[in-house]
């Protein structure tokens, strides 16, 4: 029972990206998100080496190191476009300007505690970059991670087991098989793919959750992988 | 005398650096290293360095030239983190207790290197509250918000890559090559650009992108 | 729909601003007085505003009007004397107890406002230490320099004036235009800038000098 | 028995700025030092705003209220000048990029301590603008003020009695009669007007003083007022 691939969860996540917004991806998975927005959506992405407007990736004949985002991906500008330095892209990170962010996920708890930071990989430096900075200043922190680890085990949690990123952050987990969002009264489950019970869905979440109003199926188009 | 901070060379841009120096290495994703002073710095042969970076290892920067000279006793970054499965140079020495390292959050990483140029000398921030880079800082709950007490990074050098230079230290960046450049200059005590490019007639005032008051020696070293 | 923040009138621009509203008010040494809006708002009829501005009573800024009008409850400044021997409203007002003031150093009153839009809850300063201006303030000494606690100031509504926008609400100034507008933008709710001229087509990258982002709105005023 | 006239005040503090220096110049008589720099030392005055290098002030035809320093006097830029935002001004003011300001003062303590921005006029709004942080921020203060009030009361004291701009900040003093520099042993005085004998300097100084080893008369030239 295969789950959404990587381009379809981030399809899921561009769905709800409201027009005229300022976006941070990711990088991994959300920075894919930005290749399906829907059409007729203007949006601002911005990238926190201070890049505001990040275009469509650069062709590999016009590739510049000196044009690059967060994630070192050769890019172009969009239409109104500029570039701040360091200092102003997190001052405009963290001072709230930033609408909404889509992270990787290592784990997302009950009250909105993120890890995706830390796996604990033995002997690897450590890596924060700008995670803490984008979960801590964005509107609205969503967090893209596959619904279980590859062992099986859950990755939405009552409390996080890996080093945190930040306290009561996030407000909606797109995951390979639901749309999840994080409420004062813990997971909200909005939408399930409908190869997948409500009842497989609780074996293979490691908190409660609650089925929204709204609940309804999970679809999304044929993408590659 | 009419102001002019260019330099012949960048072994020349060196001139004075000491060991212990705590240098301000700038560049991001590619853009905005300056790897023609990392290496006259190399040449140079300062040791116990302390070196402020947004990477200890990033591929398109030549930090890890002087990590693998054995010229630095401490990295603070946002990462630390080599792209092999193996280990670094940075991260053999790190997990051999060879390395001090500092581990900061980019974010609070600017801010803290813009606090130390700018006479900050500490700043309550939201970032990090409750997580393990805050073990230890004292927290503090501000209209509500919980915060983490940051102190700011003053250091002696700061290397950093521009595209234009004038005569009066003034710089024009070539797109996302400013990223740290900036702060780290106002927040060293001797501040050194390599450019692609020095002239002797000024920049435009509104186009330059870093006041030549930060900067103390320029280096054309072309593209 | 495409980003277009422009908007018709400086009456269209204070739409849904409130009375109680803490307003931003951008100018110093007559450079970048926000003046049409500043009448707009005059018009619009807002009352009990906060002002934070650097002068309360600069002869070329109309911040007056708002005052004269009875329209402010309280200013935060770093300058609230007027030219004359006598005494202006505001300074009567003052003296009468009818008006709050909060005079702050203008690198402070500066600093506080970007903390504001930075999120930055507060930060530590030497200025001040030992005035009467810090009286009533937290100090501390951090690395043998005495300081003083500062806190953020945000507001409701940011009035500033430029010299160009795009459609996206990036702006160019002219000259010394920007002084405390940027600043403000960021630290603001709604965030409305005047401008000699809007256009349709991006202003190039390397030339805005602040971000759309920040603004919400611009309304084309002439020269 | 008059002493220096304003101009004279201001070219004497004029010879003191070293060459290749940034320098701030407070209102009134401290901006006048430009006009008495000497020849050959190429400097940048930066004024709060945010202009870094005012140049000579702007001709009556070319006067341009978005070309101002400060003090709202219509200027003109000079060879490599550029204009940042007051945040980045203060920043660099209190970050100590600033080499020397020189600011009018109404007092100056032995031990450096510094008033000038409260007079207590009754009743007039208070105006302190960006005294304090350039007192505290540049790396030398230098103050310029008549040696006596109106009244003959002495301004250079033990203790300051108006409001304190900064403590300890200043390091050098020029009066109308002297050149007096604050050292951690208090007053030092470095020149005096040879009509004004070291025991009438004292009978005009509210603090003890010593002579400099290297004391000597002050000279300046005709200058009108």
């Amino acid at each position: 029972m295969p789950g959404l691939n990587r381009n379809q969860m981030a399809w899921r996540a561009a769905q709800d990206i409201a027009d005229g917004t300022v976006i941070n991806l990711g990088i991994g998975i959300p920075v894919l998100a930005s290749d399906h927005l829907p059409a007729g959506r203007d949006v601002f992405f911005q990238s926190e080496n201070g890049v505001i407007g990040v275009g469509p990736a650069a062709a590999p004949n016009e590739a510049d190191t000196d044009l690059v985002d967060a994630g070192s991906r050769t890019i172009t500008l969009r239409s109104g476009a500029t570039i701040i330095d360091s200092t102003a892209s997190f001052a405009m990170i963290r001072g709230g300007h930033i609408d909404v962010t889509i992270l990787g996920a290592f784990e997302v708890a009950a009250n909105g505690d993120f890890a995706n930071w830390d796996s604990r990989i033995p002997d690897k430096g450590p890596l924060v970059g700008g995670a803490m900075d984008l979960a801590v200043g964005a509107r609205e922190v969503w967090a893209i991670m596959e619904h279980n680890t590859r062992q099986g085990a859950p990755r939405l949690l009552e409390r996080c087991a890996l080093p945190l990123t930040a306290v009561r952050c996030v407000r909606r987990v797109f995951t390979d098989i639901a749309v999840i969002d994080v409420t004062d009264a813990g997971f909200v489950v909005r939408e399930l793919l409908p190869d997948v019970s409500v009842e497989r869905l609780h074996a293979r979440t490691g908190a409660p959750f609650t089925l929204a109003q709204d609940f309804k199926p999970l679809v999304v188009p044929p993408l590659p992988v | 005398m009419a102001i002019d901070k260019r330099v012949q060379s960048a072994a020349a841009a060196m001139e004075g650096v000491r060991d212990g120096a705590v240098v301000f290495i700038s560049g991001f994703g590619g853009a905005g290293f300056a790897n023609k002073l990392l290496v006259a710095l190399r040449d140079h042969g300062a040791k116990e360095l302390t070196l402020v970076v947004n990477s200890a290892t990033h591929r398109l920067s030549l930090t890890h030239e002087l990590i693998a000279a054995g010229q630095v006793r401490k990295v603070i970054a946002s990462a630390g983190r080599g792209r092999d499965a193996g280990l670094s140079v940075f991260e053999q020495l790190l997990k051999d207790g060879k390395m001090e390292f500092e581990c900061v959050p980019q974010g609070t990483f600017a801010e803290r290197i813009r606090a130390g140029g700018a006479g900050i000398p500490a700043f309550y921030t939201p970032v990090a509250y409750g997580t393990d880079l805050a073990r230890g800082k004292e927290v503090r709950t501000i209209n509500g918000r919980d915060c983490v007490l940051e102190t700011a990074i003053s250091g002696d050098l700061a290397l950093l890559r521009a595209d234009i230079a004038d005569r009066f230290g003034n710089l024009t960046f070539r797109h996302a090559q400013m990223n740290f450049g900036p702060a780290m200059a106002t927040a060293a005590k001797l501040a050194v650009a390599e450019v692609r490019a020095t002239q002797d007639e000024p920049i435009a005032p509104d186009r330059v992108q870093l006041s030549g008051v930060f900067i103390d020696r320029v280096v054309a070293v072309g593209a």
